[in-house]
Parts: structure tokens; C-alpha cells; sequence
């Protein structure tokens, strides 16, 4: 690849707005991906002239990557700014980076945007809607209007950063690749605790005595089931089992076990 | 219930629209309020219909969609009670007995959309690899069509047919099903982590998932603390690497022993 | 209490077994009630038996002996409970006024069996350095012949001469002696950890045995979530010795620089 | 040493039996480690043909070992793989690994074998056998008899670990020795905060406020008498004082201590 | 009230001599019962002075300022409540209605304090640049001097004065003010803290504070507990470098394998 | 800098009598450094023959240093011998000891001094007094005059313990830097967190639910404003901005903030 700038501040723009398909193509083997392929599609077609680079790239880019959409801007701004001067050849780095920040990102987005902000202007709006007054809910949209226009200027933010820290790393590049990744790696054994939700309903209530199983896992290792569960997933993959295959047999496990009384919700 | 087919026609798009704009633009997927509102507007009674609204915003507070997770649809739940307390002149607590339930299986749809999208993203993949980009972008936005209905069928079934059709409905599936399907969105992130760590230097860094987990899962680290660790881990290991590689070239050069003093750390 | 010698005999012999089994083939030394009903049928009245046993097998839910500390022993207050009460005709009650007290005390016995242990294992040891193999073999399974003998003395004592006799030992002994026996029993380990340390490469990796102690002393991690830590930073230890060694044997032959960049960590 | 094989099926399986010696020879200075040696005698004797190796071999399990007698099996199986191959020169390694896995592994088998089926089915068995039903009590030693006889095999399981690690790790035994040596340190590290129990019972009741010495100590370090008590006796050991004096001194400490009430139980 | 000259300038004096040992010899700065004492002995009525301070040191217990912040000043609050209380004879009541408020407002005086003191420390510096290393040595314990003034002004205006002055300067005092002052109190020491990181090796060791800080902010570990923590790191850190070292210096000589096998842990 | 000692035993004295300054110079932006200046001055002088050289050291120690006063001496005493060996090649090492200590030893110190002993005999005087009786207040001043004498005495303690360290780090003096710099930092991480104080008091009461800011800034991450006000200071500072607009601009930060609410104390 050369160094020339091929993307402009209109390709950016583009970007951004295409993102807005946000979390409609969420699903549970590849997360959003999906929108980010569509989004990133125009601009990746014109940094890669030649078809096969640009299948590498978009499969890199259908690989699992899920991030609270508001600012999830920031991480793909910072990997287009890679794969612009460095082409293919960035691709490992452009995933490690992505797995390395959708979690914090998510984590600071998460908070803002779903919890905090609802829960301040959802009070406000609530408590005045209950006495027939609508200002608190035009206040409510109104907040979440301008967010809504500042959005797509968080591309170009991490546009800006993902250049100027090209620049800064030089060839060092591959030190850097691994560093992210030992980032990206801690974050995921931490989100698969805080995120994969799989409990034992398992209890016995005898003699006035109620015991769950659930709650002696829980003093073994917490998130015990949640971390079994992506193990034997990550390895059924590692043997070639189908992506497919693998969720109809999650599905059936959820299924049969709430029938059984096995999971509970 | 006396809804002419227009207003049917109307309240359905107003699901729609809103459910679109929840997952894709997210400009209004949290102000409950709002829908409540503005289906009283199209029926005629925008103050009844911001007074449910208003209710079930409050009942939202803290409710949050996360990582995937699927949540109670409150806006949805806002539409269909705003609609029947309405239109049967029964009243908020009519309403409610209505729209709060389908609401709470709005969690549910969700978890069966979420597997459509697998299928769609699959089929672009391929797309992707037979070079065929234009098929592939047309391909992704499908998803965006089709998430709205999870909210426009129930909104749509619960204002037509009302009370008796959703009871029977509820009543037709079996509670194994919906814990089931519950039991089955809590675990099914699992698959997308799995697949992500296939991507991932395990060989060389596993390890570092070991330490993520244990800080979540015993000390309840949030992934915001957890990635800060990790960027403290990242950060050494950059510059173990980076100082490594300029003094192996500085050592093939002339042997100098203060370089390398620090080399290790 | 009309116990015939026959009945004395079998009892004793009883506790002997139970105790035996307790601490070598560990099939039923947690099944209190067992112990109970097995009294009973010596004496006629399995089903007093069983549900005195039964008694004392709820009150011992959740206590276990970990580790190497020592307990109420509830089986051995089961045997007396079941003999007195049977025995004596006053019932339950009865029985288990003077099968509890002794069963509490249990747990100093066992603290002095396992001081006489310390002396068996000694002389075993040096057996083994005299080269006589043979008496060291032998040795060692007296600790296994002694060991029961902490149930069959007070149960003797406690079933022949009754409460009045077990009541004078109780009165005789001060509190200070089985206060000191308790603590003596909670410091003990302490030496066993000591002697360990002196065998361990505490110059070069001694640093961990603060990490380790810091995560469970501060932060209340359980042994399990420790040793998952530890096995992370034995992996990472692992590695570097491992790729160190390589990429020096490799770097005898010719300088490569691609292997080292990743030796370090 | 070398490689040809010399311990068939028939001796793991001896081994395995004799291990039933248990934990009847527990002792403060060594925990199990007379078990330890007594069990494996047979097959050390058989791989040992010089005297003064076997002496060596036996003085290393001679040193404090305490695990969970059910899960035990597991690492000397594997170690008993390690001294066929290499003989002495394994000894080190020999002892690290039994030093790091009796931690976790005992961590497991106690929460399992003393605390979860003894709740469960002691709750079961409890509860029926107060209305006179025995069937609980059955099925609570079925359960026990069942593991029992499935014991011995886990010494095959280890013993089967045991050489197909040392085939992997072929002439990287030395960087193995030393990483689960840190595994071991670590654990030591958490289970002298867990195991050890020294408390000071100095309170200060005046004038109506009550304040407790201990709960000061646990603001400043928990654990911290544990930790200063090892640290001693580890000093006095480095310092040539014999156990038998540690011991001794340990007790009369603890008596003194429990006259004065500095220490409670 | 009824205060002759010599007994304000006396009282004024304890006050004086009171704050100057709390901040330098600290002899008796915690012990507020005796100031109450003292007091009381000025004034003729040691007894009443005595409970009078009893009170307020029991109020005091576990009030500590720690880490330069600020607190009530107790002892304070004792001389100026049993001097009013003696000479209005009022009873304590009637002191402490003066002598807790002034106490309390103790915190703010000392924040002033502190800030001149920065002034003290600017100027001592400017004379070390200047060589006038006399000027310098006199200028330090001014501030000695100056500090007690923090409690001699206060004690005075409240025993001259009384209720009706202290009562305008605290009303004419904006709360806002004190608050305004207390808030500094708890930001300053930030600036002490951002001093000192401009001296440390941030670029090299930064990663660290980042290790430090969740230790304490997320998991609460006590500085002491994440100093045992930043010890194993040290020690780890020194016995890389220095082995590096002593290694490098090896291998000039000849390649020496084994000593590097070791040396990068 | 030769190895001749030049301090004598009166000047060791002398200097932990001039410490008796303590912290009557604490300012929030060098804590009690102008005490440290001032207790060393005149020994810094008999090292230091040449001028140049003592302003090197004085600068030095005007940096930001806080440490418990009763415990100090350790650190002081400790450098003392590093800088009479050294002189001005020592002058990193004495920063990082001093801040790797500072720390550690003010949590014992502290814990032990303004905590520990003042409630435990604050507690008795308090009772005692309230009933007239003075015993418990005298006891209280007797504990702290012995302690008041024996403190001199750690200066000689800190002083050969330098010593020692010295002649065994012999030329590894930078490894032993390095180290204790990353412990020092480690624990300025922990003591940003306990020490600034910084709480927004914005609350949103609405409707009966009351929401704070500074609780869901908790959520996200705990300490967040005290760590981002030490960043910005620290970014200031290292921009050349001067300390004293740093603390005026931080006192109007905290006035305004305290006006509009923003802060609470
Ligand atoms: O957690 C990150 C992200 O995950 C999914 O994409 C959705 O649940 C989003 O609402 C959320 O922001
Ligand atoms: O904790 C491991 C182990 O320690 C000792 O050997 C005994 O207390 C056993 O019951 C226990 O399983
Ligand atoms: O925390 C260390 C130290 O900080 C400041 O110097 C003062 O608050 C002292 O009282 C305290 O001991």
C-alpha cells in the first residue's frame, strides 16, 4: 500500500451516516458486524482496487465485533485510518484493536447513553407526563436529538486518532498489534462473566432446607457455567464444528434444560 | 374495539417506525412516553395516552438492553395500552393488563429475530466471497426491514383482536417455551465470543483471558476496570517488545550494556 | 443403664469402624444418621436410632473439616445419643445431652491424635533414612490403628458411665485447656506451611507468595480463584524460560531477529 | 533413569488401594505425607534399584503434603509417571507439582465431597429419616459407595497425564519445574490466609464502646497474624530449630494465650 | 463573661501551646479530655473541665486526619466549651453550644493554613536558589510558629466575645464558603500528588499507577495491601534488571546457557 | 563522593530532633518537605562540601513528600546513609525511596498512631473522665510521652538499615531504583484514590426517585473525578503552568462548585 490519502472528509461523512443501520443486524454468532461491513463497504471498495484484498478486508470485518453503537465511531474511524495507509497488511491489528475496545467503549457508552441519560430524562419526563405535562418529554427527545447530530462527528475523531497514532508507532507496528491484543484478550474473559448469562436451577428443598445448586457453583466459581459454555463453543469451533450447528444445539440445550428444569432464566 | 382501519394502519406504522428508529437510528428507543403520546394523539386522546406513557416510564428506570441482551419492550407495551384504554373507554388499567404482557414478551421476539439475523448475515458473507459486493449490500439491510416486525405483529394482533386472541395466545405457549427462549438469549453471546477468540493469539496470550475472568467473575470488576488493567498489561508489553527489537539491532551493531539493562521491563 | 457387655462391645466396636473409615476409605463418615440407625439396631430400636441420628444429620449441614482442622464430630454423637437414649428409656432428649457435649469435645481429640501423628511420622521417617523399609511400612499404619481411637474412648466412657462421669471430665477439664486445644488446632497448620516454604524456590519467586496471600487475605478469593491467577503467571513464566532458551540456541547458529522480538514475553 | 516401562497396571492399581490409608496419618509438621510414602513405597522400591536414590525419593514425600484424599490420586498418579522417567533428577519437579495442584485440586474435592453431597443428600436423608424413613439414608450411602469405587481410577487418570506431559514437554522440564513452582508459592500465599486461624481476642468494653484488637488488625492487613505466625516458624526452620520445638512452642503459645485471652478459638 | 485578663491570655495560651504540639512534638494532640482538663485547672473547676473534655473525646473516637486532610478540631472545641461552661456558669451544655461549631469550623482555619504555608515553602526554596541557605533555615519554622494561630484566634474571640460574635462571624460566614472550603480541602492534596508524578519515571513505570489506582478505587485494597502488591512487583522488577545485567556481563565473556535460562524472570 | 563516614552519632540526633518540626509546615503543594528540609539542612551541609552540589539535594527534597511523622524517620534515616555514601549520584534513588515508602509506612503509622491508640485509650479516658475520674487521661499522656521517646531512635534504625541495604546492593544501586519507583508509583495510584476527595453532589429528585450523579459515576468507575483532576493538574504542570495558579484555579474550581452545587464536601 502507498501513503497517499485516498479517503475525503466526504467519504468520512458518508461513514458515519451509514452506520446509523446500528444495532438492526445484531445477532449472536458475528454481533453487529454486519452494519459495519455495509458501512465501511464504500470507502474499503476505494482503498482496495484489487477484489481479493478488498474479500480479506470484509471478511476480517464480518468477524464478531459487537460495541455500543454511539460510539462504536470512534474504534471503526481509528481502523479506517489503518487500513488506509497500510492496507491489508493491517488487518490483524485493525481486529485486535477492535476487540480490544469495543468493551471499555461499550462499558463508558453503556452507561451514558442507556442508563444514565434514560434514567435522569425518563424520571423528569415520567414524573411531569403522570400530571398531563409533555415538557419533560420534549425534553427528553430534545437531549437525545442532540446527541443524535453529534454522532457522526465521532468519526472523524477517530479518524484523526487512528492517523496520528500510525504516525507516532512508525514500524513498530506489529509491538503495538500485540499489545492490543492482550488488551482485547483480558476484556473478553471479562464481558464473557458479565455478559453470557447461563444459571442452574437445580435446587433441593427438603426438610425445610432449601439448597441451590446454583449458589455452591457460585462459591466454587463464579460465572463457572457462562466460562464452560464458551469453552466447549470455542472448541467445537477449533474442530471445524459449523457456526450454524453450534446455535441450533444452544438453542436445544436452552430449551430442553428449561423444560427439565435445568437453566432458569 | 372501535379502531377504524386507519387508525390500525397508523398505530401499526407508529411500532414500526419506532422500532426501527430504536435499533437503527436510537434516537427515541428509550422515551417510552413518547409512544404512549403519540398513540393517543392518533386516537384522539394525546393527554390519557402521555398519562400511560408517563407510567411506564417510570416502570422502565434502570432498564437496559446491554451487550445483546434482550429486555421487556416498554415503548411497544406504551402503544398497545395507549390503544386499548382508548379505544374500550376502560382505562389505564385495561390497557395495561394488555400492553405490560406482550411487552414482556417483546424479549422473547427479540431472541428469534436475533437468530434471523444469523442467516442473513451468513448469506451475505457469501455474497462477500462469490465478489458479488452489490448483492451483498443489499443484502444486509434486510435485517433493518425485518427487526421492526417484531413489534409491529404483537402491537398489530393485540389492537385487532384484543384481549381474548393474546390471552389465548399466552395461554397456547407453554411456559418451557418463552423460559426456554430466555434461558437461550442469556447464553447464546456465548457463540460470538467463542468465534472471536478462534480469531485471537490464544497460544501466545491466553493467559490473559485467565485474569480478565477472575476479575469480573470473583472481585466483580466492571469491563471498564478490567480494560484499564489490561492497558496497563498492553502498555508493558509494548515497550518489553519494542525496546527488545532496537536492542537486538543496537546489539548487533556494538554491545552496549546500558541499552539493554532496561530492556527487560 | 442396662447395657449388657455384648452391647458394649458392639457399640465400641461400632465407633471404631465408623472412625476407622472416617479418616482412611471415606464412605460413610459425613452420613450421621447412618451411625444413629446402626446403634439402634445393636440395641434393639433401629427406629429411634434413625431418627435421633436423623437429628443431629440436619444440625450438621455445612460444617466440614477442610484442611486439616478439626470439627464437632456429630456420627460419634450419634452413637451416644442413640445408646442413652435407647438404653436409658428417657428418649431423645436425654441422649443427646450427653452425645452432643462429647461430640463438640471431639474436635480437641482429634487435635491430640494429630500431635501423635506427628511423632509416627517422625519415626518413620527415620526408619527410612536407617534403610529399614520394612519397619518404616509398618510404622506408618499405626497412625491408621490409633487415629479411631478418638471416637471409641469417649463413647466407651461416655456410654458405661454415663452422664455423671462425663460430667465430672467435662467439670474436671478448664476452659482454658479446650479454648487452647481450639486455638492450638487453628495455629497448627501454620508449621506445616512453614516446613513447605523451606523446600520452595522462595530467592527467585518468593514475590508470588505475597500476590497470593494479598488476593486472598484483602480481596477474599478462593483457593480456586488463586490458582487460576497463579496458573496464568505460570503460563507467562513458562513461556519466556521456553522461548529464552530457544532463540538463545538459535541466536549461537545466527542472529534471528523475528524470533526474538517475542521471546520476552 | 531410563525410558524402558517399568510399572504395569497391577501396581497403579496396588497404589491406588493402599492410598485408602487416607488421612488417619494427618499430622501438623507433614499433613498426609506418611499416606503419601506408605502408598507409593511398593512402586518407588521397584523404579529406585539404589538404596540411596529410594531414600532421596522417600525424603521428598516425607515433606508436608496435604490434599483432598479423593482428588489426591491425580497428582501422584502423575508424579509416579515422572519418577519412572527420570528418576531422581524429577524429584524437584515432583515436589512443585504436588506443591501447586493440592491447593486447587483440594479446593474442588472438599466444596464436592464435604460440602456439596454431604448437604444435599444429608438434607434428604435428615429430613426422611425424622419420619422414620430410612430410604434417604440409603441412597446417601449408595452416593458415597458409588465414588468409592470409582477412586482408585482417577490414580489411572493421573498416572496417564503424568506421561503424556513429559512426552510433550520433552527438555523443557526445567522451565516447567519453574513455572508451577510460582503456581504453588501462590497458592501457599492464599491458603495460609484461608487455613490458618489466629485470632486475638482482646477487646476493649469501655464506657459503653466495645473495641476489638482483631477488627483493628483487619482494617491494617488481614490475615496478619497467620502471616506473622508462618513467617516465624518459616525463620525459626531456616534457623536449624526442630519441628518438634516449633510444635511445642506453637502449643504452648496457644495455651498461654487462651489463659490470657490474647487468642479465641 | 466573667473572664479576668490573665485567665484569656492563659486560656489563649493552652490554646497556643495545644496546636503547637498537636503539629510538631504531637505529644498529646489527640487527647482532648486533657485540654478540657487543663482548661478547667485556668479557670479553678479542674473537675468539670475533666468531663466536660470526657465528652468530647468520646465524641472524637475515630476521627483521625490522615494524608494532610483536615478535621474538627476536638480539642479546640474542649478548651473554649469548658472555659464558657465554667464561667457562665451555664453548665456544658451552654460550652459546648459554642465550642462545637468553632470545633467544627476548625477544618476550614486549617485549609487557610495550609495555604499559607505554601507561600512559607515558596520562599524557603527561593532562598536555597540563592545560596542564602541562613534566610532559608530561618524561614521554614515560621510556619511552626504561624499554625497554631489556626486555634489561639478562634479560642480567643469565642472566650472574649462569647455566643453573640461567634454566632455573626458564623452567620456572617456564607455556607457556601465553608462548603467552597471543605470541597478545596478534599482537591488539594491532588496538587501535592500531580507534583510529585512530574518527578517520577511515568514513561517507563507509568502503567503502574494504573494497577495502584484500580487496587483502591475499584477493589478498596488498603495502601498498605497494594504496597505488599507493588513490593512482588519490585522485587520482580530488580531481579530481572539485575540478572539481565550480571547475565549480559556472562555472556561477553562466553555463552553461558544456563545462567540465561533464568534470566528473564 | 567517597565512602569516609562523616556522620557521627550527635549529628543522626541532632537531626531527628530537628524532625520534631513535624507537620506545622504542611502545604497542599510539597506536604511536610520544608520540615524535611529543615531537620536535614545541617548534615546535607557537612556532606555536601560543595554549594552546587546541597542545592541539588535541598531541591530535591522540597519536592512533594508525606509520610506519617512518627514513622518518617525510617525513610530520612534510610536516605541519610544513601546520600553521605553517594552524595548527588544517589539523589534519584533517595526520590524514589521516599515515595515508595511514604505510603506504605503512613498506612501502618497512621493506623497504629491516630487511630489505633487514640480510640483505645480515648475510649477508657472518656469513660473514666466522665465520672470525675482523671486516672484514664493520665494513663493516655503516659503512652504517648513513652512513645514521644522512643522516636528519635528509628532515626538510627532508618540510618543503618541504609547502610546495610547499601553495601549489599553494591553496584546494583539503579535495579534497586527502578524497583522502588515502581513500587512508589503503584502506591501513589492507591493513595489518589483514598486520599483526593472529589464528589459532585448533583441529584435529580423527580417523582420520588432520586438520582445521584456521583452514584452512577461510581458504577463506571470509582475515584473517576479525584483521578481526573490529578491527570489535569499533571498535564498543567508538565505544560509549565506554575503551582500557584494551579491551587488558586483549584480553590475557585471548588468555591464556584460549592456555589452552584456542583461539589459537596
Ligand atoms: O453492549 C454494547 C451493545 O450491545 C448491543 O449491540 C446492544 O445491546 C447495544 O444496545 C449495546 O450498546
Ligand atoms: O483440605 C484438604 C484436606 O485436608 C485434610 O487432609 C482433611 O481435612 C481432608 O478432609 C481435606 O480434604
Ligand atoms: O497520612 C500521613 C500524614 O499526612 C499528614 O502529614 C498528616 O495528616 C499526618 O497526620 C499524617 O500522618
Amino acid at each position: 500500500m502507498n501513503n497517499i490519502k485516498k479517503l475525503t472528509k466526504k467519504d468520512i461523512l458518508k461513514t458515519a451516516f451509514r452506520h446509523f443501520l446500528g444495532v438492526t443486524t445484531f445477532n449472536y454468532d458475528t454481533g453487529i458486524a454486519p452494519t459495519i461491513v455495509w458501512e465501511l463497504f464504500p470507502v474499503l471498495r476505494k482503498i482496495y482496487s484489487n477484489d481479493d484484498d478488498l474479500v480479506l478486508s470484509l471478511d476480517n470485518h464480518f468477524r464478531y465485533y459487537n460495541c455500543n453503537p454511539w460510539l462504536s465511531p470512534l474504534i471503526t474511524g481509528a481502523t479506517l485510518a489503518m487500513e488506509e495507509k497500510d492496507g491489508v497488511k493491517s488487518i490483524e491489528a485493525v481486529q485486535n484493536l477492535k476487540t480490544g475496545l469495543m468493551g471499555p467503549l461499550s462499558g463508558i457508552g453503556d452507561t451514558i447513553i442507556w442508563v444514565m441519560l434514560p434514567t435522569i430524562f425518563g424520571a423528569i419526563a415520567g414524573s411531569m407526563g403522570k400530571n398531563g405535562n409533555p415538557l419533560g418529554m420534549w425534553l427528553f427527545l430534545a437531549v437525545f436529538l442532540v446527541c443524535f447530530f453529534l454522532r457522526p462527528y465521532l468519526y472523524f475523531v477517530g479518524y484523526q486518532t487512528g492517523t496520528n497514532l500510525l504516525s507516532k508507532l512508525g514500524q513498530k507496528l506489529d509491538a503495538f498489534t500485540d499489545a492490543v491484543s492482550v488488551l482485547g484478550i483480558m476484556v473478553i474473559g471479562s464481558i464473557v462473566s458479565s455478559t453470557v448469562n447461563v444459571q442452574t436451577g437445580w435446587t433441593f428443598q427438603t426438610g425445610g432446607v432449601k439448597i441451590s445448586l446454583q449458589s455452591i457453583l457460585d462459591q466454587i466459581c463464579p460465572s463457572l457455567l457462562p466460562a464452560i459454555l464458551v469453552f466447549v463453543l470455542y472448541y467445537m469451533l477449533k474442530k471445524k464444528v459449523k457456526m450454524a450447528t453450534l446455535i441450533l444445539a444452544v438453542i436445544v440445550l436452552a430449551m430442553v434444560g428449561a423444560v427439565i428444569g435445568l437453566f432458569k432464566a | 374495539m372501535g379502531l377504524t382501519i386507519k387508525e390500525i394502519v397508523l398505530i401499526s406504522l407508529l411500532s414500526y417506525v419506532y422500532s426501527l428508529d430504536r435499533h437503527s437510528t436510537q434516537i427515541a428507543g428509550k422515551i417510552t412516553i413518547l409512544y404512549g403520546a403519540l398513540a393517543g394523539l392518533i386516537l384522539g386522546n394525546f393527554k390519557q395516552g402521555l398519562e400511560i406513557g408517563a407510567t411506564l416510564q417510570l416502570m422502565s428506570l434502570g432498564v437496559a438492553n446491554l451487550g445483546g441482551a434482550s429486555m421487556p419492550d416498554y415503548p411497544m407495551a406504551a402503544i398497545i395500552s395507549s390503544t386499548i384504554a382508548i379505544t374500550s373507554g376502560k382505562g389505564m388499567a385495561a390497557g395495561m393488563a394488555i400492553g405490560l404482557p406482550v411487552g414482556m414478551l417483546g424479549m422473547n421476539f427479540d431472541v428469534l429475530v436475533k437468530l434471523i439475523n444469523s442467516a442473513i448475515a451468513k448469506r451475505a458473507q457469501n455474497f462477500a466471497h462469490k465478489r458479488q459486493f452489490g448483492k451483498m449490500t443489499r443484502t444486509i439491510p434486510l435485517a433493518t426491514l425485518i427487526y421492526p416486525l417484531e413489534s409491529t405483529i404483537p402491537v398489530f394482533i393485540a389492537i385487532v383482536f384484543g384481549k381474548s386472541v393474546v390471552q389465548a395466545i399466552l395461554d397456547f405457549m407453554p411456559q418451557w417455551f418463552t423460559v426456554g427462549l430466555n434461558v437461550a438469549g442469556g447464553m447464546l453471546p456465548a457463540v460470538g465470543f467463542a468465534m472471536l477468540l478462534v480469531y485471537m493469539p490464544l497460544e501466545k496470550y491466553g493467559y490473559w483471558l485467565i485474569v480478565g475472568f477472575v476479575a469480573t467473575a470473583y472481585l466483580k470488576i466492571p469491563v471498564l476496570g478490567v480494560a484499564l488493567l489490561g492497558a496497563a498489561a498492553a502498555i508493558h508489553l509494548y515497550q518489553s517488545i519494542a525496546n527488545k527489537k532496537v536492542s537486538n539491532q543496537v546489539s548487533e551493531n556494538n554491545s552496549n550494556l546500558t541499552e539493554e539493562d532496561m530492556e527487560d521491563e
